[in-house]
């Protein structure tokens, strides 16, 4: 129990690194990989969540009740989700829009109140911070890995940019549906061989 | 060997030899071996309580008692002395004790049977039964309580290549219709069915039996199957035949049965197929425990290193490891295949081409039941895919195109469903 | 801004209102502990556990089906929680892992046939019990490595599976698929107390060894430079190597498989090599002690029967204690052998290193004098072993007040009973005595009983009826003397209050088969035993309190040795394999480490249970005859004493009995066949 | 027991028919053989070259994912060279070599080792990686403009693509004789029809692929386009069409057969073949590709496990003795 | 009429929820090991989803859109459809348990499967009326236990094959769920 | 009671305060949501059909309440005059459904120029329609009165290679766009007056 901050947070960037050891959150990740662009933006709105919530709940844990705890944490948020949809659209609006249902639905990805509940309700403020700072850019990283195949295979470009020459032919089969889970599958497979080690 | 057909749409067609494919279409002899061994399945292992030792004399027909509180017993086939008494595990697990006998060439007859055997109930009789030639148990026939309402006797055999039931139909007609009688008499069974093979049609109507004559495609002759055409009442899996009233019967051990009790002599011979490397038969009749090694050297066939023996024939049969090893009462058929002939099973796992599926008579999914097995899932297998229904033909292993032993696998996992149906019955 | 307020305020107070009503109108009974199992899961319904949500897996844990710590989202601390709700307490258990007990892999041993089929050891073993000829034999398909939910278990070069013991968590589903029970799970607790059993792999001269060490096992390590390793496998089953390497008279060696070729393998200076290296270390090497468990137990007697059963305790996790009535520990050991057999020396080596594992002594304490049973229970002590061994009372130089030896009380040694008697003692034997007696004489006594004071005397044997002398079959005038004789009978149990005997528990052993065992317990003040000596009693403090009217201490005995065969009951005179005046020093190590075991079972398990198959002479068991492919080699000798004090073997043992030195214990533990039941290393 | 003789010993059936799994995948390539050389006789050297190309591209990378899972080597028997010679009979002949490298390290490593091998692939391997061909790049399998430098003597417009964008008019430009003989713009093997039914016929005589599975889903596609052309023959080919043109035929011989990822019972074979038959001209009609057999074979694939569920009654089950 | 049946056909097939929309995942890999499971998961689904589509409709409409308060929907919406879960569940667990054993168990996985929150989301930004979005929730969630239903027959399988060490498990049911996807391209442009 | 009310309370204050809060960001991001919607949506398309305006339309816009869903028109001003509107309308695509915007000269009804907002088309093939500038000139001149239709439809628009249904879905969209226009022309020239009166 006697951890420090900064293993609370390192755990989450390996030993936890949420999609791939805690097989969770699958459906952004899925979505939102066609480019690097996209993976970042939907990481970073996750992690604010994660560490917005985080942080809330561990300050209203012992407010409250144990009965109700899931509608209030889902109700805290949904409230921080509802926030970054706000503050995207006002600043980040062609994100917004690329990334589109997927960031309502962060309010329902398992990672955010898995944490909380498993987490945040248990520890303090800094703790929690950490730990939603540690699995949130777990989780970006992941989406960004994802997101850097897809995308350099799938489109010949990485953050629009394109990365061989004119005659590459893309592999468009990546940055579509079927792709998406092909290559997160494969991914896993290699995280698995890496783990066991 | 029979290959696939150059045209393979249908199911395998595999006939049951005759007494046709008998080599002279008779029976030799085989001189009586000075070593014999008797072996009785026993469900305890234990040499501890044993009511035999080393050095007994034993007379011909002898019954002898295994135990000290009764119950086990064996029927010495020879006279001699007991030289040794050890304890093998068989097939399965089956735990055996075997008690060797150097036997004198000259055979002094027990009488004991002789004094029994006047009196026809079935009481005085069964303490008898278990050793007749050709049965593995006849108590499951003749019960007092629950009687069998029919018995099926079966003129076919067991396996192909085998025709030790057949060339006894064809040979002991009358001495068949002699045991019908006798059989009936002592189970008090009104209906008996007389399987055979259209070839054999003849020599069955002698018997006074119903007779039934199939085609001799194999496996139609297994007890389930023939439960399934002859009486259109086709077995459930969680029954045996005995729940059903049914009792099964070869003609070998009616004609034993007839020997025991109307010649008062306990019946010590066995009917043996031999197929030798060639696929040639021969029928031969040799003693109840006379060592394997001792037929081959009768009829010069050469076994070495790598060949395979097997007791029974060659979809359903038993291999052997040994040449010392004894035919029992229920062997039916020694076969010997040379190394050329052994195709080693394979390794790969199945490709779902469904040749088992088609050629399974028990209409089993094979090729989820064999998924099922690799991994050890016995359960599920008997929920999801009936593992239980299966005759034990063994032509699923024959066609399979991958080589893989699902004969095996259906045996290992009906096996280990038992070691752990008993574990529950036990802790329950 | 205010109608967002409104708006979800009112969504609020809606779906509280309905769900309050619905939780009212709907209320089902849940299992309160279903409920706080579910409270503590996460409640994020990953479904990572395997089930559909938690509430699924809250009732599975509840029902026993998942484990405490099925929830992979929860960790560690949450699975803590749900095994405090569930009141299991994660308890401080030794590890156990799987370990193969084959030696020789299908290449290596002896085969009845070439199999061919699936690559599963089950079903090999379906065809006439695998194609091994030895029974209990690997078959090295690797069912197990298969089975082995971890990746601890891999098939090693000589197909025979290997256990990586970091992975291994000792799940058990090896040892469940293996059809030999080849791979079982085993800690060094388990191997202390284990016995050896007929589908074991055993050499010849373990099973012969009266303490069992593993001697192929400990000879191996040898070949592989592995002293501290060959040094903890003796120390299983031998924690005085040394000393034994000195004394013991080495019925191994006699059984070694290599006396059918040439000469038996040197096994117990092998044995002293490898203690002798430990001495020169200056180092005790205290293999793996189980974590304690707590319980404080007094050992009566510091010899090595006492000293055995102290240091496997210790090894164990219990506290025990020595009570030794001589000045310094050892028993015969010290005060008895030789100086020129068995130098103190090495003695005091080997006692220390005892001490060092945790056991605590205290000297010159003589039961019946400093202490008694009730005292020590009422200084806490859980248990108490007597292990009073060859010093019977003949040698007790201080007799107690009352002429006889009072540490158990009224248990009378006959010797002390007659000795008083013809002192002309005043000898209070209570209203109830009981003998053990075989022979006329004990009819005599039982008389001589009636005479002082004693008014039901009754006379207990083990013999049949008809077996015994005619005098005491004549049952109708002996009961009417007072004097009942029990015959087939034997005791099993002494029930007592503070410094009293109260009951005594008899069992009739009718012979097998017969009728099933009968137990039953009567009253007695007095037990008179044949013995010169007392036996190996176990006391525990009884749970029975009934028939204490104050708050004195009722302690009753356990039947240390009950599971073994040849067993007679507490009282009886000594047997084989349990006797503490022992013809050899290795049966007393035995007798100790047996005591051991009595003690951890009853205090693990509650129950001593039997052991079945125990390898004895009456089991049968696979052997060979002949050896064959074995080359040739001559045993190894001790070097002669070198009378320069040469430097060379100066490390060995400056004594008159030196040790092989490093180089010929390693030539000579090469000559092990390193024997399995059936197996042996042969020539390729 | 040192004296012995060593026999071996097994598990019963001691007998065995003799077929294999690599007389199996001979008589495959065999029975394609036909439609190969008619596609190499058409399209010359490159032809060949991909198809050279892809068998032996197959069978390496079998071979390196045999060392990778450190399995027995499996290129023995056959399959892998099945499934290279599969999808080259799907490629035009001026694939370019990437994508032939590509296509069967995705049929051979993804469709098929991954899990686990021969046996265990839940969807036909050749299927797979032509799917992710199609998706990837069109213009590969886009026939007119693969074969834009080719002419062959006869309408070189590919029918279905030419029926998808000019309509029915088109029927008319091909014979059922041309057709037959494969004389129009295609696949290396897809085209000539004649030699894979003769080839199909040999199979299924020989017992090697199941006959119901080809002859349903060669119905399925007739009945279909049959009911499309009858509702609006304007709009819709005829059945004769549908069943000539395309990967019609390879798919009802070569394709919908594949073992692990078809039914074995009687119902669902039927079943398989007709949807997956109604599913391809579906797609043809009205769906967003050219040719359909590819994906309605895939999702037949997938529905496999689910319709080999319904199958005949074991024996004994389900009858209650009183 | 022949609108709600391409409607039908679209949010079954066509846009499939699982396959296509990347929507509902985690259940969709987490209980589709077994046939049954998946069989009563997809039951559930449809169960809620239909009841979520039509509650979650009427708020935005009549509550959100009628006060101005479109950004509030997030929140309105999962606290409605987790309320809406625990309340059929509290319903079934008394009323009628034969059913709640059948997929009572499956309901908390739906409070957090994406997949119910978002045809809710879909069904608002597609701008359905009432009828449309109840057939389309209906579809969505038909498509979803089709998904579900054949993955697990497939998976039951894979299950069963000598799949490689590191593929086992969730990463070859994540290929597997590719190949899925990529079979239902055959649906492809038939809307 | 007392313990439900408890919950009970605390599940509504949640919500309450959450509703506040968002409420109050909402307040203070809304106008800027509202331009970031129209700039990065709308505005470079718009830009690029009205090239050459001497306004800014975005600023210059109209709201117009079309069967009960609100529009924004777009105002050219060319030459000084407002005579161009533009605005958007939705049509089918391959991925989806995929945003166009049409302008169209008041006076003449001619199409000045069509162009795609949002779309899902698969990249490289039915994103051309959003890319490809020669196929959005081919509607360049048109009426908008008119029925457009690819060609393989028997209509006069050649269709992307390869992407016959994006192009349909582009076709559709000014198909509808003509539609509304024609409902709203009306209106349309009230309003502008309004405006500049």
């Amino acid at each position: 129990m006697a951890k420090t901050a900064v293993q609370e947070f390192t755990k989450g960037l390996w030993a936890e690194i949420p999609p791939f050891r805690l097989v969770l959150g699958l459906c952004p990740i899925l979505a939102v990989t066609k480019t690097v662009e996209n993976g970042i933006g939907m990481g970073i709105a996750t992690t604010f969540v994660l560490i917005c919530s985080n942080i809330l709940i561990s300050l209203l844990r012992n407010v409250i009740p144990k009965k109700v705890r899931i509608a209030c944490f889902i109700v805290v948020i949904a409230t921080f989700v509802t926030v970054v949809e706000l503050i995207m659209q006002a600043f980040a609006y062609p994100l917004f829009l690329k990334l589109g249902i997927f960031i309502p639905l962060i309010v329902v990805n398992c990672i955010v109140l898995g944490r909380a509940e498993a987490f945040a309700a248990k520890n303090g403020v800094v703790a929690s911070l950490a730990d939603g700072l540690g699995i949130g850019l777990g989780y970006t990283l992941s989406l960004t890995a994802l997101a850097i195949v897809r995308e350099v295979l799938g489109n010949g470009t990485f953050y629009d940019i394109p990365v061989f020459g004119p005659t590459f032919e893309p592999f468009s089969f990546m940055v579509q549906a079927p792709g998406a889970f092909v290559c997160l599958g494969l991914m896993l497979c290699i995280m698995n061989m890496l783990g066991k080690k | 060997m029979i290959k696939k057909p150059f045209f393979g749409l249908g199911k395998p067609k595999l006939t049951y030899s005759g007494v046709r494919d008998i080599e002279g279409e008779d029976l030799k002899e085989i001189l009586p071996s000075p070593r014999i061994t008797l072996m009785h399945k026993s469900p305890n292992g234990d040499l501890g309580d044993l009511s035999l030792s080393i050095g007994d004399e034993v007379n011909t027909g002898q019954k002898l008692n295994l135990r000290e509180n009764g119950g086990e017993f064996l029927t010495s086939t020879a006279t001699g002395t007991i030289t040794d008494i050890s304890h093998t595990t068989g097939y399965a697990g089956q735990s055996f004790v075997s008690v060797a006998i150097e036997a004198k060439s000259k055979d002094l007859w027990d009488d004991e049977l002789e004094k029994a055997g006047k009196n026809e109930s079935p009481e005085n009789v069964l303490p008898f039964l278990s050793y007749i030639p050709g049965i593995s148990d006849l108590t499951s026939i003749i019960k007092t309580d629950n009687p069998p309402n029919t018995i099926i006797i079966n003129g076919l055999d067991r396996d192909l290549l085998i025709a030790t039931n057949q060339i006894i139909v064809k040979t002991e007609a009358e001495n068949l219709a002699e045991g019908v009688e006798y059989l009936k008499k002592i189970t008090g069974v009104k209906r008996v069915i007389f399987v055979v093979p259209p070839s054999l049609r003849m020599e069955a109507e002698q018997s006074g039996a119903e007779v039934k004559v199939i085609e001799p495609h194999y496996p139609d002759a297994t007890p389930r199957l023939l439960m399934k055409e002859i009486l259109d009442n086709p077995v459930s899996p969680s029954q045996s035949l005995e729940d059903l009233g049914v009792g099964f019967i070869s003609a070998e051990a009616v004609v034993a049965l007839r020997t025991a009790f109307v010649e008062g002599k306990m019946p010590v011979t066995k009917v043996v197929t031999v197929t030798d490397k060639n696929n040639r038969l021969t029928a031969v009749r040799a003693k109840v425990g006379t060592p394997v090694s001792d037929i081959l050297n009768a009829l010069n066939i050469d076994v070495s290193d790598g060949d395979r023996l097997v007791f029974g024939g060659p979809m359903s049969g038993r291999g052997i490891y040994s040449e010392d090893m004894p035919i029992l009462h229920d062997t039916d058929a020694i076969m010997v295949q040379d190394k050329d002939q052994v195709i080693p099973a394979g390794n790969d796992p199945c490709i779902n081409c469904g040749e088992c599926v088609r050629a399974c008579p028990a209409k089993l999914p094979v090729n989820m039941l064999i998924r099922l097995l690799e991994n050890g899932l016995y359960e599920e297998a008997v929920q999801e895919y009936d593992l239980l229904s299966c005759v034990e033909c063994g032509l699923c292993s024959y066609v399979c195109i991958m080589r893989i032993p699902i004969f095996h696998y259906i045996m290992l996992g009906k096996h280990e469903l038992a070691l752990t149906g008993g574990l529950e019955e036990s802790n329950g | 801004m205010v109608s967002g307020f409104l708006v979800m305020g009112g969504l609020g107070v809606a779906i509280g209102v309905v769900l309050a009503l619905a939780s009212k109108i709907f209320y089902v009974y849940v299992d309160p502990k279903i409920e706080a199992v579910e409270d503590a899961l996460p409640g994020a319904n990953c479904g990572g556990c395997g089930l559909p949500g938690c509430s699924s897996n809250a009732v599975a844990i509840v029902a026993g089906k998942a484990s405490a710590s099925s929830c992979v989202a929860g960790g560690p601390d949450v699975a803590a929680e749900i095994a405090e709700i569930m009141g299991v307490a994660i308890a401080l258990k030794e590890p156990e892992i799987a370990a193969p007990g084959c030696t020789y892999g299908y290449q290596d041993a002896d085969v009845k046939y070439l199999y061919q089929g699936i690559h599963d050891c089950r079903a090999a073993a379906l065809l006439d019990g695998g194609s091994k000829i030895c029974t209990i034999g690997c078959l090295g398909l690797g069912t197990c490595v298969n089975a082995c939910p971890f990746g601890a278990l891999s098939m090693g070069p000589d197909n025979l599976p290997v256990v990586d013991t970091e992975l291994c968590t000792g799940c058990g589903t090896c040892e469940r698929v293996c059809p030999k029970h080849i791979i079982t799970l085993t800690s060094t607790s388990d191997r202390i107390i284990g016995e050896y059993v007929t589908d074991e792999c055993t050499a010849p001269c373990q099973r012969s060894c009266p303490t069992g060490i593993n001697i192929p096992g400990f000879i191996q390590e040898i070949r592989n430079n592995n002293y501290e390793a060959a040094l903890a496998i003796i120390k299983e089953k031998c924690p005085l190597p040394l000393i034994c390497g000195h004394i013991c008279p080495a019925p191994c060696e006699l059984a070694c498989r290599r006396n059918l070729k040439d000469e038996a393998v040197a096994i117990n200076p092998l044995k002293r090599f490898v203690a002798d290296y430990e001495m020169e270390t200056g180092k005790h090497i205290t293999p793996y002690k189980a974590p304690g468990s707590g319980q404080k137990i007094a050992v009566v007697g510091g010899g090595a029967e006492g000293l055995t059963l102290s240091y496997y305790l210790a090894r164990l996790g219990y506290n025990p204690t020595i009570f030794e009535a001589k000045p310094q520990l050892g028993g015969i050991l010290r005060y008895v052998i030789a100086e020129d057999r068995l130098p103190r020396k090495v003695l005091d080596h080997e006692i220390e290193g005892i001490l060092e594992t945790g056991v605590e002594a205290k000297n010159n304490m003589v039961m019946g004098q400093h202490f008694d049973l009730n005292s020590l229970f009422q200084e806490g002590f859980d248990a108490i072993a007597l292990t009073k061994g060859g010093f019977d009372s003949r040698q007790i130089l201080q007799p107690a007040p009352s002429g006889y030896d009072t540490s158990v009380p009224g248990v009378i040694t006959m010797l002390d009973f007659l000795r008083s008697m013809s002192d002309d003692k005043n000898t209070d034997l209570g209203r109830r005595v009981l003998i053990i007696h075989d022979r006329l004489e004990g009819l005599d006594l039982a008389r001589k009983c009636r005479s002082i004071g004693a008014q039901k005397v009754t006379i207990v044997s083990k013999l049949r009826g008809h077996e015994l002398p005619v005098e005491l079959q004549d049952v109708k005038n002996l009961e009417a003397e007072g004097i009942f004789v029990k015959p087939l009978t034997m005791i099993t149990a002494l029930k007592g209050i503070a410094r009293r005997l109260v009951r005594v528990a008899l069992e009739n052993t009718h012979p097998i088969g017969e009728v099933p065992n009968e137990r039953e317990s009567i009253g007695a003040d007095t037990l008179l035993i044949p013995a010169g000596r007392l036996p190996e009693f176990l006391f525990i403090r009884s749970e029975d309190q009934s028939e204490s009217e104050t708050e004195e201490v009722t302690w009753e005995t356990l039947e240390a040795f009950h599971t073994f065969p040849g067993d007679n009951g507490i009282c009886t005179p000594p047997e084989p394999g349990r006797i503490s005046d022992s013809s050899a020093v290795v049966k007393s190590l035995l007798s100790g480490r047996r005591l051991t075991r009595a003690i951890h079972q009853h205090f693990t398990s509650g129950l001593i249970t039997p052991i079945e198959n125990l390898v004895c002479e009456a089991e049968s068991i696979l052997n060979v005859t002949e050896v064959h492919n074995v080359a040739l080699s001559d045993r190894e000798h001790p070097d002669a004493m070198d009378v320069e004090g040469n430097s060379k073997k100066a490390w060995i043992f400056p004594n008159e009995f030196p040790g092989l030195n490093e180089a010929s214990a390693k030539k000579e533990s090469e000559r092990c066949l390193k024997c399995g039941l059936i197996c042996y290393r042969k020539q390729k | 027991m040192a004296n012995q003789k060593l026999f071996v010993s097994s598990h019963a059936p001691y007998w065995h028919n003799r077929s294999s799994l690599s007389a199996k995948s001979y008589n495959i390539m065999l029975a394609a053989l036909p439609a190969v050389i008619m596609g190499i006789f058409q399209y010359g050297p490159p032809a060949l070259g991909v198809v050279a190309l892809s068998v032996s591209t197959a069978m390496i990378w079998e071979l390196i994912m045999n060392y990778v899972t450190k399995r027995q080597v499996s290129i023995g028997d056959g399959n892998a060279a099945v499934i290279g010679l599969l999808l080259a009979m799907l490629l035009p002949a001026t694939t370019p070599w990437w994508t032939v490298v590509i296509g069967t390290f995705l049929a051979v490593v993804v469709g098929k080792q991954i899990y686990g091998g021969i046996g265990c692939n839940p969807l036909n391997p050749t299927l797979v990686s032509i799917a992710i061909i199609m998706l990837s790049w069109k213009g590969l399998l886009d026939f007119d403009e693969a074969l834009v430098n080719y002419d062959l003597g006869f309408y070189m417009v590919y029918p279905l693509a030419a029926l998808k964008h000019l309509g029915t008019s088109v029927v008319s430009n091909y014979s059922v004789g041309e057709l037959l003989m494969g004389q129009y713009p295609g696949a290396i093997g897809s085209t000539f029809g004649l030699g894979l039914i003769i080839g199909g016929i040999y199979l299924i005589l020989r017992g090697m692929i199941r006959w119901e599975i080809s002859i349903s889903f060669l119905a399925g596609v007739f009945l279909t386009a049959f009911l499309f052309n009858i509702s609006d023959s304007e709009k819709y080919a005829g059945p004769l069409f549908h069943l000539l043109t395309g990967y019609t035929l390879i798919g009802a011989f070569f394709l919908a057969t594949e073992d692990s990822s078809s039914p074995v019972n009687f119902i669902p074979m039927l079943i398989y073949g007709a949807c997956a038959g109604f599913l391809t001209v579906l797609i043809r009609n009205i769906g967003a590709f050219v040719d359909g057999t590819v994906f309605a074979i895939l999702m037949m694939n997938v529905a496999n496990p689910l319709l080999d569920k319904i199958r005949p009654k074991s024996l004994g089950k389900g009858i209650k003795h009183a | 009429m022949s609108d709600y049946i391409l409607l039908i056909v679209a949010c079954i097939f066509v846009n499939n929820i699982l396959l296509m929309q990347y929507l509902g995942n985690c259940p969709f890999l987490g209980v589709s090991k077994k046939m049954e499971t998946a069989v009563g998961m997809a039951m559930a689904v449809v169960f809620v989803l239909v009841m979520a589509g039509a509650i979650t409709w009427i708020v935005d409409i009549y509550l959100l859109k009628a006060f101005g308060l479109e950004y509030l929907r997030t929140l309105s919406f999962i606290l409605v459809i987790a309320s809406l879960v625990q309340f059929v569940e509290m319903f079934l667990r008394k009323s009628i348990p034969g059913l709640y054993a059948g997929l009572g168990i499956f309901l908390p996985l739906i409070t957090t499967n994406c997949a119910v929150m978002g045809v809710c989301l879909i069904n608002i930004m597609e701008e359905y009326s009432f009828t449309q979005a109840l057939v389309a929730s209906f579809s969505y969630a038909v498509g979803f236990g089709l998904a579900l239903v054949l993955f697990a027959g497939v998976r039951e399988r894979i299950i069963l094959a000598r799949v490689p060490k590191p593929l086992q498990d969730t990463s070859i049911g994540l290929v597997t769920a590719g190949m899925l996807s990529l079979a239902f391209f055959a649906f492809k442009g038939m809307v | 009671m007392r313990e439900m009310l408890r919950l009970f309370i605390a599940v509504v204050v949640f919500s309450c305060l959450s509703g506040g809060v968002l409420a109050a960001i909402q307040n203070v991001t809304k106008e800027r949501i509202e331009y970031q919607q129209l700039k990065f949506v709308k505005g470079p398309t718009i830009k690029n059909i009205m090239e050459g305006c001497s306004n800014d339309p975005l600023i210059d816009r109209l709201s117009i309440l079309d069967e009960a869903r609100e529009m924004h028109l777009f105002i050219g001003e060319f030459e000084g005059k407002r005579n161009t509107v533009a605005f958007e309308t939705f049509g089918k695509g391959f991925g989806g459904v995929m945003g166009v915007i049409v302008g169209v000269n008041l006076e003449n009804d001619e199409i000045i120029g069509v162009g795609v907002t949002t779309h899902s088309e698969t990249p490289g093939v039915g994103s051309k329609a959003k890319t490809d500038p020669d196929f959005a000139a081919q509607f360049k001149g048109l009426s908008i009165l008119d029925p457009f239709k690819v060609k393989t439809d028997g209509g006069q628009i050649d269709a992307l290679s390869g992407a016959t249904i994006s192009s349909r879905g582009v076709c559709g969209a000014v198909v509808e766009a003509g539609e509304i226009y024609k409902r709203l022309k009306p209106t349309i020239i009230e309003k502008m007056k309004e405006k500049q009166g």
